[in-house]
């Protein structure tokens, strides 16, 4: 089966700010049509590792492979057109706008109408095509009603789902999740883990999340990072039984979290 | 193509009530809304770049001023008509907006407003500097010359400010319809994504830099037009776009509604006629000097702090809300 | 007979446009109220054949754009018959064209930007309320050669049309300046100012010993000032009469905390020229009727005594004249042909003739020259008041024959 | 005693509490508990001054905390640990933590040092970096800057709002291990809303469960964590 | 060489009236996160009222101390009357945008410059005048050569070093200052640690505006007061703060004397007519290769 090939694959990635080095040698892959949850204690270098991978920082050293391409460093605005899509920890919507248009945006960079055929009011079948696409994907996670809501009248749970929207609409082989679940309940933790599942059949995904359990529930392969070094990777029962990890990360027993 | 029909109705419609309007009124208050339609593309220009994108720019009065400079100097040097100057002037704006936008799509805030800023206190002594060209502090004379006799004989006698009205009301007409579908389309949504977050717009595939250029070119081809025609008025020269002008195009911009197109007219009627307005008002009173003098500044002044601290949205939001509202209750 | 509009009867409108707020205002929001004092007290003695004259101001903030709807608010909403000295070059270049090619009557603009008026074929119902800077500068120039022959001459100038028209007439008159060294500009007027030290030191260090100032008053006085922080101590200071108000000069140094007698010391000396008396010389006929018309009709916030109230006055003066000479039947081409072929014969407080002919619109050709005594009065040079005349382009100086004629007693014009 | 009553707070027409009652005992620790939405950080922001309730009252050892400006609420020793990484990003480290205790400054300067050497000691991974920008830190980073910041204002109570989140498991059982002991020595009481309400049931001694605005449940905490049907019907598990 | 000592000398001392202006801005940017375009217009203001007392024949510091505080008063009125409501607002929609809530704010500061303004044209008339200079603007000699230095220019130099240094002091190492950088940057976070964030934000307004009276008081012997004789001195003053980065006040202060010198150079050696282009120049080379200032620290992480 193809989905043995790697989607991603990064080796050797160091990133340094000033003195501190917040990753070090670190090297991991991201198989097509599988989940890897990337764990690790508060500033291991979680966050950092999405940020190389999207261009919000510089590695001073390491190669990345997406797609079997070894390229370079992708800037933040191609990687949409590489296919990977990214969540932002905490929310990271446009505020200003709609929650339908932020859904919109999310595919915005598959039409590429030009101001001038915007200027002349050419662009209304793009724009319908958009459109339609983003109401299904609404409707597809139940936010249909949310359409007209600026951000910040949406519930956290809601906001978080059209952050989600928003970014699986460009239909991405690969999704980047900073800590999906943070500040869910139970319910709505439920729901993202299926909607993980569902995503599964279609593409791969690279979880950044502290719910213990969920990632549990999710992850077909766990890298755990600590001090920006991998001190751990496996599937999850077994590296929840790694004393580094028990020590840096879970804290003695994994028992009820 | 449902779109380009309304937004054309709506500019179509614009153009025959602005144009009736101006059929009642007499010169004077025509040549005011010829200013104000002038002015209303300007305020356009501000709402695109500032409401849109969210760049603030204290020197939009630059911008027109390369528009009214450009159109002029190829009335005078090229002596070609105005209806072919009004429209090109725009390039030479859009020019500057693109210059502009290379340096201003690195810059947050008020480090913004301070280039533009400087921008419209350095223009006058650019058209100083090249004065054999630009004429210097008088500056270049352009009108829009007669009206056509064809026209005189179909609408009879016409005043200079009533030609003045028909010759800037086709570009409104036209600003009006670009702006409306700008609004709604793909790079307004754009624009709005990087005014909002940049990190998430480039994350979605958008090229920040690039569409902050973008915004900038486009508004400054706003501006250029209305640079032009507010140079046609008599006169292109440093006087006419001072600093004030960008500073009034900013209160009307805010007055009527940053966001909204509606709110650029609304915002352009204050803005030329709060003066007269205010005139009328005080008339009654027999006011020293010192005090009507300074009194539109100040009325005007108050309404911007006003609008601010009340309803920052302008009153085109306002109107919407009390309309939307009375529709609930009915 | 279609009547031009703003005449009827009973009355007549004048327009006029000026900086009444905003940073070009100082100084010249005072013209309107003394013209409309002379006008008032004109309308007391019964108006010109009957009619009062009615002067609608509008305050155009020397913006330019401003200055246009200005202009169609006096002309369609006040339908003035005439406009009657609007102040500012760079605003009313804005409108000149258009109230020419509507005929109406453009009187004594004050500007001394002499574009306006050399060339009448192309604006025929202009006319000039000051002399031009040219002309003075010219004749200031040829004074300083000859009084100054082998002094180093340098100027102080505004980087506007003001300060480049004097240049132009300097160098005409042979005086001979280098940028950076003899020539310092400085910027100033509707941009504001940033100071001017650095100009006069540059001049101090060029070791000029005659320093030209054209500049507006304040910053006479500031040049003044700074001169004297510098121990600058040119052997003399000639400043075109824009820049030499006594009464601004004072006003501002006082407060600055330099009392009057202090100040009138330091304006001791100092070389300008005039078309009009000093406002200073309450001995002139002139100077003593106005002075008293401003007294009981100046309704103004600030009616002091000054040049400014005193070009008012002229203005207005003038105008009445002009109206007077037009006859009972005014109109505006009866106007503008009365001023074509009668118009040099206009007078006022002014001890230089106006040039006004179908060839020229300018208005003081002459100016005489004087030195501030002790009391910040101008008292001319020599023994006794020459007025010497000339054109804006290379004619030579000349001394005019001109002989002001004697006010009458109640201080209104005779028809010519 | 932390008493609330009859407290009803409205976002326009909308309420988000509904006439809701209870109260924390001192030196122990209370959790609100309840699905999203259903009123927890109305709750604490109302109660630290942050949002002004339609009715009802908050009382603090007897005084009056409704009406009192947020500001006036810390300084009566009631300190927030509001939801979200809330740390002043262009401040340093440093700065953040001593903007805790500026208040106390002027009466116990050597305690304000005590406490905020404390707070380094708690957080060693904030102490290597005091004087960087806290905009450099890591999202649970920030978090662990806001509890020190609260703390370091040394507070009779303390509310956090789902403190949990954003943090590794044993940064979590760190911090609820610094809560508990801090209760047990210093009489602190503590109000501690989670979304985790397995968590927060362990190591609270009492539950207040919220459904909705409305107060559902307000119990011990071992009976509330007992109660399933309760426990399904509102939490979903 | 003299002319080049001339043009060093001057640019300095504008340099640091400038960098009076500059710091004032920085102040109240430091302290409520905006730039106050209403600075010198309050500047003018208290320079008004300042002028009247002193053409009443009462003693120059009197009036000083008079102009500093209305300068203070009106300053704070200004965070009382409009700043403070405009906060509450931060529910509109059209703020919920962190551009316009950066923008907003500064239009109305614009619109108070314009109320200020034309008040001061209804009360005073609009009329120029002069103002004094508190000590003798007499030059200095050194040897038998007039420096173009004054008396004055040195007060003003040493009055900007102090200036300089106290707010430096009060913003970066004490409470205070703390409080006042807090309360601008996230007024929520203050007042959760304690911080009586209003009354903190009007301090920061009070004392800027005392500081633009200062400047204002400074800058009026070489520019006279009329309503609006002070605007170009504050564009050159935040440009200044532009060019060296408003978050740093040695960087204002920095960019003001950059700003100075280069007037006076090119004053000196080209032409007048050319300063606000060699601004402009100056100004886009440092936006090109330092988008926030010569001393802007590294870009903040946003991600
Ligand atoms: N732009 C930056 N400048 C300086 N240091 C940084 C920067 N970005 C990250 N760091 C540091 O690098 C380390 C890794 O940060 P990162 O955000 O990747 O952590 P994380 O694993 O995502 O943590 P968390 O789970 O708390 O979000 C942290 O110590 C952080 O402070
Ligand atoms: N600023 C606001 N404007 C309008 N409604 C609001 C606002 N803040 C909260 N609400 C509404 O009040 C209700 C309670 O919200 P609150 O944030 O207190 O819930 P919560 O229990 O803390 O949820 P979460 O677990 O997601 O933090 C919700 O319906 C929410 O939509
Ligand atoms: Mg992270
Ligand atoms: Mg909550």
């Amino acid at each position: 089966m193809s989905s043995e090939a790697p989607f991603l694959e990064i080796e050797n990635l160091t990133v340094k700010f000033g003195g501190l080095t917040a990753l070090d040698n670190v090297s991991l892959k991201v198989p097509q049509n599988s989940v890897v949850s990337l764990i690790g204690p508060n500033g291991a270098g979680k966050t950092t590792v999405f940020n190389s991978i999207s261009g919000f920082v510089q590695p001073q050293s390491g190669e990345i492979k997406i797609a079997g391409q070894k390229t370079a460093w992708p800037k933040t605005h191609k990687l949409a057109a590489l296919k990977i899509s990214r969540t932002l920890q905490g929310v990271g919507l446009f505020s200003g706008i709609t929650a339908l248009e932020n859904v919109m945006l999310g595919s915005d960079h598959k039409y590429k109408a030009g101001i001038v055929k915007d200027l002349f009011g050419l662009s209304g079948r793009i724009d319908r095509q958009l459109r339609d696409s983003a109401m299904a994907q609404l409707e597809r996670f139940g936010a249909l009603s949310l359409a007209d809501k600026f951000p910040h009248e949406l519930s956290y749970p809601d906001t978080k789902r059209i952050a989600l929207a928003r970014a699986l609409i460009s239909e991405p082989e690969l999704i980047l999740l900073d800590e999906p679940a943070a500040g869910l309940g139970q319910d709505d933790i439920d729901e993202l883990a299926e909607t993980i599942r569902q995503l599964k059949k279609s593409c791969a995904v690279l979880l950044v999340e502290h719910h213990v359990d969920f990632v549990g529930e999710v992850s077909d392969q766990v890298y755990v990072l600590d001090f920006g070094r991998i001190i751990a990777a496996g599937d999850f029962e077994s590296v929840k039984k790694s004393p580094e990890v028990l020590a840096a990360y879970l804290g003695g027993e994994v028992g009820h979290a | 193509m449902f779109k380009i029909r309304r937004n054309a109705s709506i500019a179509i419609a614009f153009f025959v009530f602005v144009f009736a309007i101006g059929t009642f009124v007499g010169p004077y208050n025509q040549g005011q809304i010829a200013v104000a339609l002038t002015l209303f593309i300007g305020v356009l220009s501000i709402n695109i770049l500032t409401g849109l994108s969210g760049q603030l720019s204290l020197g939009q009065g630059a911008l027109m001023a390369v528009g009214g400079y450009g159109c002029a100097l190829m009335m005078i040097n090229a002596h070609l008509s105005m209806w072919l100057a009004i429209p090109l002037s725009l390039i030479a704006s859009a020019l500057v907006g693109l210059l502009l936008g290379l340096v201003a799509a690195k810059l947050s805030g008020p480090y913004l407003a301070g280039t533009t800023l400087v921008l419209a206190l350095a223009m006058p002594t650019v058209a100083n500097k090249f004065d054999s060209i630009l004429g210097g502090d008088t500056g270049l004379s352009i009108d829009t010359g007669m009206p056509p006799t064809w026209l005189s004989k179909v609408m009879g006698d016409i005043a200079i400010e009533q030609w003045n009205l028909y010759v800037s009301l086709p570009f409104a007409a036209l600003a009006l319809f670009f702006a409306a579908n700008l609004f709604t389309s793909q790079s307004s949504r754009r624009w709005r994504a990087v005014r909002d977050h940049e990190s998430a717009a480039a994350l979605v595939g958008i090229n920040v830099e690039r569409t902050k250029i973008s915004v900038f070119v486009i508004s400054s081809a706003f501006a250029g037009v209305a640079g032009a025609l507010y140079g046609l008025r008599g006169l292109v020269g440093p006087s006419v776009f001072a600093i004030s002008l960008s500073l009034s195009l900013l209160t009307g911009s805010i007055l009527g509604g940053l966001r909204s197109i509606a709110g650029a007219g609304l915002g352009s009627v204050i803005i030329v006629f709060l003066p007269d307005w205010i005139g009328k008002v005080i008339h009654p009173f027999s006011l020293s000097d010192q005090v009507t003098n300074y009194l539109p500044a100040f009325v005007s002044g108050l309404l911007l702090v006003l609008t601010v601290v009340v309803n920052p949205s302008g009153l085109a939001a306002l109107f919407a809300k009390i309309f939307r509202f009375s529709r609930v209750k009915r | 007979q279609a009547a031009d509009p703003g005449v009827t009867d009973t009355e007549i409108t004048l327009g006029m446009q000026l900086p009444q707020t905003g940073a070009a205002s100082p100084g010249y929001n005072k013209v309107d109220d003394a013209m409309r004092a002379y006008f008032d007290y004109v309308n007391s003695k019964g108006g010109v054949y009957g009619r009062k004259i009615t002067l609608v101001a509008k305050d155009d903030k020397y913006s330019a754009g401003l200055t246009i709807s200005t202009a169609s608010s006096l002309i369609n909403e006040s339908n003035v018959f005439a406009m009657v000295g609007s102040v500012g070059t760079q605003t009313h270049s804005a409108v000149i064209k258009d109230l020419n090619r509507r005929g109406i009557p453009d009187l004594f603009v004050n500007s001394g930007n002499s574009a306006f008026y050399t060339n009448p074929s192309k604006y025929p119902t202009t006319f000039a309320g000051l002399g031009t800077y040219v002309v003075e500068a010219k004749i200031l120039g040829k004074y300083i050669k000859a009084t100054y022959p082998d002094k180093k001459v340098g100027i102080l100038y505004q980087s506007d049309d003001f300060g480049k028209n004097a240049i132009q007439g300097f160098t005409t008159a042979g005086l001979v300046f280098t940028p950076g060294k003899t020539a310092a500009g400085f910027i100033a007027g509707t941009q504001g100012s940033l100071g001017i030290t650095s100009q006069l030191k540059q001049l101090q260090d060029a070791g000029v010993q005659v320093v030209i100032i054209a500049s507006v008053a304040s910053t006479t006085a500031i040049a003044a000032l700074t001169a004297k922080a510098l121990n600058y101590t040119p052997d003399k200071w000639v400043v075109m009469s824009v820049g030499s108000d006594a009464t601004t000069f004072q006003t501002i140094l006082y407060t600055k905390k330099i009392m009057p007698a202090q100040s009138a010391a330091m304006l001791a000396g100092i070389v300008s020229a005039s078309h009009a008396p000093s406002p200073g010389e309450a001995t002139d006929e002139y100077v003593a009727a106005f002075k008293k018309i401003n007294d009981q009709f100046n309704t103004g916030t600030d009616k002091t005594w000054d040049n400014n109230v005193l070009q008012g006055m002229n203005i207005a003066y003038q105008t009445v004249e002009a109206l007077m000479g037009t006859g009972k039947n005014l109109t505006r081409k009866a106007l503008i042909n009365w001023m074509n072929t009668k118009g040099s014969t206009l007078t006022s407080a002014a001890l230089a003739p106006v040039g006004f002919s179908s060839k020229t619109h300018e208005a003081y050709t002459g100016f005489w020259i004087g030195e501030y005594d002790a009391t910040a009065v101008l008292k001319p040079v020599g023994a006794s008041r020459v007025v010497y005349t000339t054109d804006s382009a290379a004619g030579p100086v000349t001394i005019s024959t001109f002989k002001r004629p004697a006010i009458s007693a109640d201080a209104l014009p005779k028809a010519a | 005693m932390l008493k609330i009553e009859n407290l009803t707070v409205n976002f326009d027409a909308n309420s988000a509490l509904d006439n809701v009652s209870f109260s924390a005992e001192v030196g122990k620790i209370t959790t609100v508990i309840g699905a999203n939405g259903a009123g927890k950080s109305t709750l604490l922001r109302t109660i630290s001054g942050l949002k002004a309730p339609k009715s009802g009252s908050i009382t603090w050892r007897d005084s009056e905390l409704v009406g009192m400006r947020p500001e006036a609420i810390v300084r009566a020793g009631v300190a927030l640990v509001p939801e979200g990484h809330a740390v002043i990003p262009e401040l340093t480290i440093d700065e953040n933590i001593r903007m805790g205790a500026l208040f106390r400054l002027r009466k116990a300067k050597s305690d304000v040092t005590t406490a905020i050497a404390e707070m380094y000691e708690l957080f060693p991974q904030l102490a290597d970096r005091r004087k960087a920008p806290s905009s450099t830190l890591s999202g649970g980073e920030r978090q662990m800057l806001a509890i020190a910041r609260a703390l370091v204002s040394r507070p009779e109570i303390l509310l956090l709002d789902e403190p949990s989140l954003g943090l590794a498991p044993l940064i979590v059982k760190q911090i609820i291990g610094i809560i508990e002991e801090l209760c047990r020595k210093s009489g602190l009481t503590v109000l501690l809303v989670e979304q985790n309400a397995n968590t927060a049931l362990d190591v609270a001694d009492h539950g207040v469960l919220l459904a909705l605005g409305k107060v559902v449940a307000d119990r011990p905490a071992k009976d509330l964590r007992a109660d399933v049907s309760l426990r399904e019907a509102y939490l979903g598990y | 060489m003299q002319t080049f000592l001339t043009a060093l000398f001057t640019g300095t001392s504008h340099g640091a009236i400038y960098a009076l202006v500059a710091l004032g801005l920085v102040l109240v940017w430091r302290g409520a996160g905006l730039i106050n375009f209403a600075q010198m217009g309050q500047a003018m203001f208290s320079a008004y009222i300042a002028s009247t007392i002193i053409n009443h024949h009462i003693n120059y510091w009197w009036a000083f101390i008079v102009a500093i505080i209305a300068g203070g008063a009106l300053g704070g009125a200004i965070d009382v009357l409009v700043i403070r409501p405009l906060k509450k607002k931060s529910g509109s929609s059209i703020l919920s945008s962190p551009s316009m809530r950066d923008a907003i704010p500064v239009i109305a500061s614009l619109g108070i410059l314009g109320i200020l303004q034309s008040a001061a044209g209804m009360i005073w008339a609009g009329e120029e005048r002069g103002f004094p200079a508190p000590v003798s603007t007499l030059g200095l000699s050194i040897g038998k050569r007039a420096m173009p230095f004054t008396r004055f220019d040195i007060f003003v130099i040493v009055l900007i070093w102090l200036i300089l240094i106290a707010t430096t002091l009060l913003l970066n190492k004490t409470s205070v200052g703390l409080a006042m950088r807090a309360s601008a940057l996230n007024m929520e976070v203050a007042r959760l640690s304690g911080i009586r964030t209003r009354s903190i934000r009007t301090l920061g307004w009070i004392l800027s505006g005392s500081l633009a009276s200062v400047a204002g008081l400074m800058v009026a012997p070489a520019t006279n007061v009329s309503p609006n004789s002070l605007d170009l001195l504050m564009i050159i003053g935040f440009t200044a703060c532009v060019i060296g980065g408003l978050n740093s006040l040695w960087g204002s202060v920095t960019g003001a004397f950059i700003l100075g010198l280069t007037i006076s150079f090119i004053n000196i050696y080209d032409a007048p007519g050319d300063v606000f282009l060699g601004i402009f120049a100056i100004l886009i080379a440092v936006m090109i290769f330092r988008p926030s200032g010569l001393f802007a620290k590294g870009k903040a992480r946003n991600v």
